[in-house]
């Protein structure tokens, strides 16, 4: 690792990270700094390496070469017994939403926090209201395949927030959703970032990012094009 | 909620899968309870039949019935040796008699009584002391005041002959049984895994700790296994039933059901091949 | 692609769950072959001992032994039979010498020979005509000339008992073998065809018809069936051949394997299950 | 059915259809007529219908009430022998795309074409030349699992059009897709429609639809709000 830096240290490290998946390489010489409370957005078209950055955060995919740290951990070094220490600090929503079909929308909630070993009541209460937030209260009690794609994709937001984690990162949270759907979904995360947790936002619609304005890091072909601070547009 | 809440839960949620692995456990089970039912059964009559198996010491025509006391002494001494009984010479006539049975007009021509008196000798466990037969006989043969010694020798080598090819068939069957058996359980496991496996990948995404993801399992694998081993014993139980009405037992033995200890030894086997079978499964885990 | 070349491919891609139903075939067959080998083996020992069963006929004294033809010719013709020897008192004299072997000194103190002329009928495929011997007797006690007849009334009862037993005993486990088998591989088919139930539901979307997308699984499960059945009898076989080369027979009768019908049938019946084991998974998948 | 109305017969027509998930009426009271090469939008909320319209289009669930004829064949009354004959002359995309996991790319296209009874030849060269028209021949020997999502959307457009269907029903078909690779879909889409398929495309992006332009079906909870036609925005 290169010695700390000045001022504040970050919360995520990535230092000339590669990855790659057989010969092909899915993201190549990348390095970045993510500092406390900071709401990024990751973004480039198809196939440019989005998913694989976030999988690589949360150790879905062990790095290549080079080093990660999150939240103080040495991502390269870390034992497999503290693997779910790390993911309990990352709350995830996955792009392909990943809910457990076999268990309905609340229980899929309720798994993360039972699994955080909070008491049973704090879990109705919090999964409840998390629900709701996400406008899926009435679907509470429906398998995940018998919902429509929006709506997976909300009780996967509600599921990755239910254990009010520090870093959130969410893989095309609103892809499957209308303009207005998904601007409640972004108030929610915005909300997260207002409490202090770190957001890492991968999307392809750069419509939206504009919508929103943010830090934007442009992956092109696996390649860090370029980092950027985006305006938010006026509405 | 409780480790055993979310199992049943679980259980239910996969009733389809929970099923079909019990199924299989009460499947293998039955194999190997219907083999031991009939091993222990088979092993039972033949122990019947050799608890029979005597050594007769014919004795010298000279010996006085007062020497007779220190000659069964002597022979009780003698390693395996359980009970000593003398036989007169006019008993063992008359046994004679009833053993030839249709040719027993024969005798009636015979002008004095031309058999010995005897000790008749029987061992400890015959079953397990067959093979002491020999020796023993050797041993009461040195004997002074022993004329003759007789144990159906050929008789004996056969049967000897049939009871080695019947271990070593059933202890190859049963080998075959149980491993089959602890095979096709631990394998459904695995299947059974196989198809949940991607419910287990996301509870390791989000956060859950081995325990948390592994305790469950490991319960309904165990539970998977008493539950079918419970099923399979109770089938077995039935069919026993049924056939050992029909025909109650074999000679002096009467037909019985596995003893308490095998069917302890069965639930409790079966409960860990459930957890072994989840353990093996659940080593491509890692994360 | 051809039918067998996409079924086969379709193993490939399922390699694991190929594999565990090949080995859950490959292990029912060892079970039902492993019983089956059992029971050919003791049938046929017991058929070797059951085929000394004879009926004795004792001629009447007076009977002169130019009428003895007469009699052999009636006796004959009744149903069963299938020798008929003639025994002169002298041959009988020398074989019961034989027969007491250590008690034989016995037959020195007699004055002259007792025993009469006697026939000795044996009975065609004794086995199964055990149950003939006491009608037989019976017919060969009217006829005139003889004077007694003998079959070992007592001991052919005890042993008709036991093979009852043993005949109940191996219908019993057979089937309970036979039934588990079945439903094993049925159940793993099912197993493996419900952890690839998304694909096939993905193959009725795009439009493919029954027969395209049933046709490569009931292939498949065929192909479990037979290459399991193969598997499963190659390693009985194994174990046969460490058990044989340890006890290669019995009395006169030669440990045999399984005869080419049993294992023609064992292979059929896998490839059935293998089929049937589809069919009834697939008729979950309607569309 | 209604008597046949004047001028050209619907190639899709739905009469006073319902459909009822349990108690939970996902579509209520809609009849639509669709005409041979139209090239129609479904738009709506997340959880409107606009799924659940076309699953009973191809029969991927029953109506619970009224009627739907397509192509000629009326889905009430047709034999099960008969499903795959419809599905035939329909190509879809669906919103979880459907891949088979166990199936590379290439093969999940091809399957389409061997299950239509296509010479082996023609296979090679059909699915080949769609699989590049999506900017997938890279990936042909892919699975679909190790796709990023983007990848296996355009996977799954290759594999809807490669039975040359006269009915494309698209869901979501550019949902993560970025805008230019969306514009490629859009573009072969076209294509299509221009060699004659009859299109329907539930998306809930109303961006899209404003930037290509068309008759839009909207539904709001299950309900037929309104049928309009949008015309193209110049760029
Ligand atoms: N498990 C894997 N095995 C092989 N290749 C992979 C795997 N996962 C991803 N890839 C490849 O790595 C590249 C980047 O994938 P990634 O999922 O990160 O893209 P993305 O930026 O998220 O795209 P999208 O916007 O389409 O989701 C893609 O070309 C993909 O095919
Ligand atoms: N199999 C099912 N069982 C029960 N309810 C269902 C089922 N499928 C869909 N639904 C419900 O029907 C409603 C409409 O679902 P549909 O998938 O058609 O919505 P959609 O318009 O496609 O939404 P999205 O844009 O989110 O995909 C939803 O509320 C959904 O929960
Ligand atoms: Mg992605
Ligand atoms: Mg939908």
């Amino acid at each position: 690792m290169t010695p700390p830096e000045k001022g504040p240290e970050p919360i995520i490290r990535l230092f000339h990270v590669h990855k790659r998946y057989g010969a092909k390489a899915a993201l190549i010489d990348i390095s970045i700094d993510v500092f406390e409370n900071e709401f990024i957005f990751i973004s480039g078209p198809s196939g440019a390496g989005k998913s694989t950055l976030l999988k690589l955060l949360y150790l879905g995919e062990p790095v290549s070469e080079g080093h990660i740290v999150v939240d103080g951990l040495n991502l390269s070094r870390i034992s497999r017994r503290r693997i779910p220490m790390l993911r309990r600090r990352i709350g995830i929503v996955f792009q392909d939403y990943k809910l457990i079909p076999t268990k309905s929308v609340y229980e899929n909630v309720a798994l993360v926090l039972e699994a955080l070993g909070t008491r049973p009541r704090l879990i109705r209460k919090t999964a409840r209201s998390l629900l709701r937030r996400v406008g899926m209260e009435e679907k509470a009690k429906a398998l995940p395949p018998s919902l429509s794609g929006g709506e997976q994709q909300r009780a996967a937001v509600a599921r990755a927030l239910a254990g009010n984690p520090k870093i959130i990162l969410a893989d095309e949270p609103t892809g499957s959703l209308d303009a207005e759907a998904a601007s409640d979904i972004f108030d929610l995360l915005r909300e997260c970032h207002e409490r202090g947790a770190t957001l890492l936002v991968a999307t392809h619609d750069t419509a939206l990012i504009r919508r929103t304005g943010g830090k934007v890091i442009l992956l092109d072909r696996g390649r860090l094009d370029v980092t950027t601070t985006i305006p938010k547009l006026p509405a | 909620m409780s480790l055993l809440g979310r199992s049943l839960r679980d259980l239910w949620a996969h009733r389809f899968l929970s099923a079909v692995t019990t199924f299989a456990v009460a499947m293998s089970v039955l194999i190997v309870g219907a083999f031991s039912l009939f091993v222990v059964n088979a092993a039972g009559i033949i122990q019947d039949w050799g608890s029979g198996a005597r050594i007769v010491a014919y004795l010298s025509p000279g010996v006085e019935s007062d020497k007779v006391p220190l000659l069964r002494g002597e022979i009780g001494r003698i390693e395996g040796v359980a009970e000593v009984r003398y036989i007169s010479r006019d008993a063992a006539m008359e046994r004679l008699r009833k053993g030839m049975a249709e040719e027993a007009f024969l005798l009636d021509h015979l002008r004095e009584n031309p058999l010995p008196d005897a000790l008749e000798v029987s061992l400890f466990r015959p079953m397990k002391n067959w093979r002491r037969f020999a020796p023993a006989a050797q041993a009461i043969r040195e004997i002074d005041g022993v004329a003759e010694v007789e144990f159906g020798e050929e008789w004996l080598g056969r049967f000897l002959h049939l009871m080695d090819l019947f271990r070593l068939s059933a202890a190859g069957m049963g080998g075959i049984f149980f491993l089959a058996a602890v095979f096709f359980m631990a394998n459904t496991v695995r299947l059974l895994l196989y198809a949940r496996r991607e419910e287990i990948e996301i509870l390791y995404l989000v956060g859950a700790t081995h325990s948390f993801i592994r305790l469950p399992l490991y319960l309904q694998g165990m539970l998977h296994g008493i539950i079918g081993a419970g099923a399979g014993l109770g089938a077995l139980y039935g069919a026993f039933y049924l056939i050992s009405i029909r025909a109650p037992g074999v000679g002096t033995f009467p037909i019985r059901f596995l003893s308490e200890e095998i069917m302890g030894g069965i639930l409790t086997g079966s409960v860990l091949v459930g957890w072994f079978g989840t353990y093996l499964s659940l080593k491509r885990f890692h994360r």
